[in-house]
């Protein structure tokens, strides 16, 4: 049977209004129409993930609960394709389930304040404990968005100094409510706390949550890395989208804000704006039938940009305005919200934009490197143990 | 939904005209040719035309076309900027197949096939065009126009007047070749002294407005096609040549530069194919979509040839590389049919972002 | 001839400026004090002022001030921006301290000496004022002013009217802080409901005028500290950041990058010292220097905070580290006494070059 | 007596309408009045550098033929300080007098096709010919302006190609006229051919010829780079000075022409050029009180810019008549007219700004390098023999 007449059999045989949310999120995801690509009996069917789309458009047509997809994002996005690839039976069976109904939230530690854009430098050291069940982890984890909410981390951490760094890593996941695992807000530019620090004082993972085999965390924690790049990315978007449809608002509104060098500058920015949705559209299409472009690296890059570009530009629009703002709280969201705060907001928000999930720095590397294919940077790295690199 | 792909017709498509240009449109034949008295390849426009069928793509087989679209033009716009290749391409195929297909005019059969090359007699600079240095009283026509794409070579020239478009014989005007700034594509200023005329459309501006907007929207994919080779070109270049004992393209400043570069052409691609698809489609978005293609894709092709110059070294300035054909042609085409400026002025009026 | 250089008493004045802010005004007392109750480090403002005597510089020692020029003025806002010290330099050393040298008024004596703190009562993103907020009956003031800079500690208060500029005690009228921006660089509006003014000047728009432009030229160099700032921190951090095994800055993209904005600073030293000296020796070309003061150096200040926040990495986009303080008060200063698009559209008027 | 007392002397005791040229020249440089800061006897006086300008306006005033200073360029500004202070008495008094009058024009032959911005990977050969008395040299030259009209050239090439680069070089003088020198106009972007490449084949160079010790040329030719590069960023300018002057004055003398984007760009290329111009004169302020700052790198890397920008702004403005050139006729100009010719000629012409005497990717190398502390790129050829790089 087709995904289309699974998703009406199953809403014919299901009442969104009269399940209570959990259970009918936890019957889509045995129905296997949570995201219809994974296997059978983890949620899916096994089907092309174009499918997908058009499930989704039918269980939200018909008023179904959604599992709040940006609070679980990491979870969806970053840990379960990774659980899914390299996780055994018994790991994918006790995590995906209640990963996806958002009933378990999951948060990602992979940067420290050592190892950022050289993410295969961490520090964070786990050692095999004494009765060799499980291990022992010490160390710093930073830039953690939801660690205060989640249930479970997906960790990486050095288990072997004595090889080159990327050999000696190996990739867990961490039970948030473990002792020893402290999380502390990390305030921002903008006065919030979207993310933490997280400490990790002698924490014990049995060897049973390691995913992949031991010092093989790298290669695990690609499929991760991967997953989240194509997310930040992607994204359809109509014209106007974005931060672009904030400042056009005002432009609009407000023609006693309008000059001559603006209205040029703000000409600019929308031209900017709509060749990057379309690059991203294109970038859509290709992977639709198969083609998937480097066009990703491209759709980030370009992200981080016009956000900074488009939100500097509100700020030379609004003149006195741009100097007030509208409160410094340190706060604690779980989604970004870019279109609800002052310019000034979205300007300092903006750049972590080109900060965060990979800096623009090693993303123009990657473009240079992977794409165009000109020579690697010189590296002392690659060969020497990680423990006799200099710090 | 637009379709920004490549068809794999359109591909090979692009792969014949391709490996034309590359047996007869080589980068020494193109610079013998611009400083000879025939500065255009008429040849390797017939082989290209009669050969290939590529002189109408979007005239219906009926017309006299190939029975295909704006979109297989696009793409052969592509590979002539890939190759600044000297033919009158972009005045016949371009500027007078687009003026002629909304007429019922017989001439449309001999321009699409390409066996009577024929241009639009306006300053290949203009974006739009409001007045007409051309008048006719009945159908004898006086006035001149200057800078005029492919009238050089041209058998026929469409003139645009208060009164309507006429066809008009070139050999009766009076032809001045102009230095022109891109040496690969020849201006020539055109004066019709009681020239007799024939008249193909009474609404003149309007056909105008139909050609110049998609010379727009379809010169953005022979911008695209210079960008690439520039591109394609500089990264060979930084590849090999070694300064330091290293690989010039191994130094961080120049790979995030050429990284930077990329994206941008990765965006015109995308930007191009649009306006050639809602060219060939009839989208209504077209006004937008050629606007948008000319404000993005020029600066793009000029950037692109600006980086390959610089990043060559002393070499990329000489007469002797390429380079500086690719220079002159995305700098000429930054202000052919309307410069990017202009064109982001006509999307404010499109787009609801008034002064 | 113009003097662009510093004279030694001038890096004299700087070395005192410098060593007492390095003692006072470091950043995590800074970072403390700006979501405290008193934003504003009155106790270092007394230091400054009465013990270096750098409140009235311009002023003759016989009007209470210390006889020296603007040009010491703008070597103190450097440092004061190297610093972003929540001092009220900008509103009384500069904008009331311009606005009162040009009357006979007694009160500059308090203001230059520092012991009584005043400010010019106009919204802090003016570049030029044409018209009040504020009208005058008698003495008898009414209306609002929105965005005061330094209004939150000043005591006497210089009220723009059309009738003229009066001077009234700040606690006479309510003050509201508002939510800077720039949290350094806390704002005020200020409501005057029938509050008692002095009439200090019957010309309040040549001497707002006048305070305006010297704010734009000397705004300059605190812009030019700023930059500053950003740049040796950022180029200290490359040097011992590690990432890949090797230092952040010896990679070449980082490296460009880092030399393009120190040729940048290079030139905002340039123009901010020849801003400061056509306001010191009273130079016709004044507005000239002004405008261009801000049209360059105010961009220049925005990209060294920006720069230093990347290239910083996820370090420089926390609270805990004052990179965003300089990047707050580089883009709150982007706005301050006019933006640089606005002076720029001055420089056209000044220099001829007509839209 | 003081150089204005000299002067005033000079110019009493030689009517510069009665004498030839050459002779009143000859005359003013046997009088110490050439170049003040060298020595006696050398046509200067061992007086300070700044107070030749004051010596220049007298003559100047006093309507004295010049040198042709522009014409003799090379000679001035790199050849004649390198002599100076690398050259023998005896070849410091052979070549200075008619180098300064103009009677013999200098060139530089140190560029080569494979050795550009690196130069001192030059391949161009130097062999002690078999008598002991000279060298024979055999390579190739590149971008040698004024080859076709010099006498003698300065000239670096390799002796030792078994020791690192920079110790295998040694620094000649070189005669035009010697056999087996062979120059080619170099025909550039711009049509014309200001420069030419050189062949050297065979050709016989008597030792007297050489300047400073063999294998010491790399630290000889600093001198002459040095100077170099000073005179490239200097020169005092007025206001709208340069390219700028062109552009604003096609905007006030063409209305029509004007939009308001281009004006706010034009603005900002005012803004540009006049804190560059700035910038020159503080570095001359800077170096008068002898404080030579760093900023002459600035001042080239401004000046690259801000031509290729103003010039391209100036196409802009122009529209259709940018389309259109004057000439592309291959012309051998002595002296390069930047506002003599068409927009384009100068957006093309400018386009070498950026590449001769030291492309802005090096100077920003520099910069980062030498002024910033930054460190120096990985390189592997500091140690290795020349012969033994990778070419």
């Amino acid at each position: 049977m087709t995904s289309a007449g699974l998703t009406r059999d199953f809403l014919a045989a299901h009442d969104p209004h009269a399940l209570a949310p959990l259970d009918f999120l936890r019957a889509r995801f045995d129905a296997g129409l949570a995201w219809v690509q994974y296997p059978e009996g983890l949620g899916g069917l096994g089907l092309p993930r174009e499918e997908q789309s058009a499930v989704d458009e039918a269980f939200t047509a018909a008023g179904a609960p959604d599992n709040n997809p940006r609070r679980i994002g990491i979870g969806l996005g970053m840990a379960a394709p990774t659980i899914l690839r390299h996780g055994t039976d018994e790991q994918r069976h006790r995590w995906l389930r209640p990963l996806w109904t958002g009933e378990e939230v999951w948060c990602q530690l992979f940067s420290e304040p050592g190892a950022g854009s050289d993410l295969a430098g961490l520090a964070t050291r786990a050692i095999r404990d004494d009765d060799g069940t499980g291990w022992v982890v010490d160390g710093q984890k930073v830039w953690t968005s939801m660690a205060h909410e989640a249930r479970w981390a997906i960790l990486i951490a050095r288990t072997d100094p004595s090889v080159p760094k990327h050999q000696g890593i190996t990739y867990f996941v961490l039970d948030m409510t473990a002792p020893g695992v402290e999380v502390r807000p990390l305030r921002q530019a903008t006065g919030e706390a979207e993310f933490n620090e997280v400490f990790l004082t002698g924490v014990r993972i049995p060897d049973t949550d390691r995913l992949g085999a031991v010092g093989e965390g790298w290669a695990v924690a690609q499929t991760t890395l991967m997953n989240e790049r194509v997310a930040i990315g992607g994204g359809a978007s109509p014209r106007e989208g974005g931060v672009i449809g904030v400042v056009t608002d005002v432009w609009r509104k407000r023609p006693e804000l309008r000059t001559p060098a603006l209205h040029d500058a703000l000409l600019r920015l929308w031209v900017e704006a709509e060749a990057a949705r379309l690059t991203g559209t294109r970038l859509r299409q290709q992977m639709a039938v198969g083609q998937p472009g480097p066009e990703g690296s491209a759709a980030k890059l370009l992200f981080a940009r016009l956000n900074q570009e488009i939100s500097a530009l509100e700020l030379d629009l609004l003149g006195e305005e741009g100097l007030r703002h509208d409160e410094w709280t340190m706060r604690r969201p779980t989604v970004v919200d870019f279109a609800g705060r002052t310019a000034g907001y979205r300007y300092l928000r903006a750049k972590g934009n080109s900060i965060e999930g990979g800096t623009s720095e090693i993303l123009r590397n990657i473009v240079a490197e992977r794409v165009l294919g000109l020579p690697p940077e010189h590296r002392l790295d690659k060969d020497l143990a990680w423990k006799d690199l200099p710090k | 939904m637009t379709d920004l792909l490549y068809s794999d017709v359109e591909e090979e498509l692009r792969a014949s005209v391709r490996s034309l240009l590359a047996d007869r449109a080589g980068f020494e034949a193109v610079l013998a040719r611009i400083e000879s008295p025939e500065p255009v390849d008429l040849k390797l426009w017939r082989a290209l035309a009669v050969d290939l069928g590529v002189a109408g793509l979007p005239v219906p087989e009926a017309g006299g076309g190939a029975g295909a679209s704006w979109r297989e033009t696009s793409v052969v716009l592509e590979e002539l900027g890939r190759a600044v290749a000297p033919v009158p391409f972009l005045g016949n195929s371009v500027l007078a197949v687009a003026a002629l297909l909304g007429t019922s005019d017989p001439l449309l059969d001999a321009v699409a096939a390409g066996t009577r090359v024929a241009t639009l007699a306006v300053p290949l600079s203009a974006g739009t065009l409001k007045t007409w240095t051309v008048t006719a009283e009945g159908d004898r026509l006086d006035g001149t126009v200057t800078s005029v794409v492919d009238a050089g070579v041209a058998e026929v020239l469409l003139v645009p007047t208060a009164a309507g478009l006429y066809a008009v014989e070139a050999t009766d005007t009076e032809r001045t070749p102009v230095v022109s700034f891109d040496l690969t594509r020849p201006l020539t200023d055109v004066t019709l002294r009681g020239v007799t005329g024939r008249l193909i459309s009474a609404d003149a501006a309007g056909t105008v407005e139909r050609a110049l907007r998609a010379g727009a929207a379809l010169l953005a994919s022979e911008q695209l096609g210079v960008a690439e080779w520039c591109l394609t070109t500089t990264v060979e270049y930084v590849k090999t040549r070694r300064q330091f004992a290293r690989q010039v393209g191994s130094y961080q400043a120049i790979k995030h530069r050429l990284a930077d570069l990329w994206v941008s052409v990765t965006e015109a691609r995308a930007v191009a194919r649009y306006a050639a698809d809602c060219l060939a489609t009839g989208d209504p978005d077209l006004p937008v979509a050629a606007a948008l293609a000319q404000a993005f894709c020029s600066p793009v092709a000029v950037k692109a040839a600006e980086e390959c110059v610089q990043l060559h070294g002393g070499i990329g300035f000489t007469w002797e590389h390429p380079a500086h054909l690719y220079l002159k042609r995305a700098r000429s085409n930054a202000a052919t049919f309307g410069s990017a400026a202009s064109h982001r002025a006509t999307l404010a009026g499109l787009v609801d972002l008034p002064a």
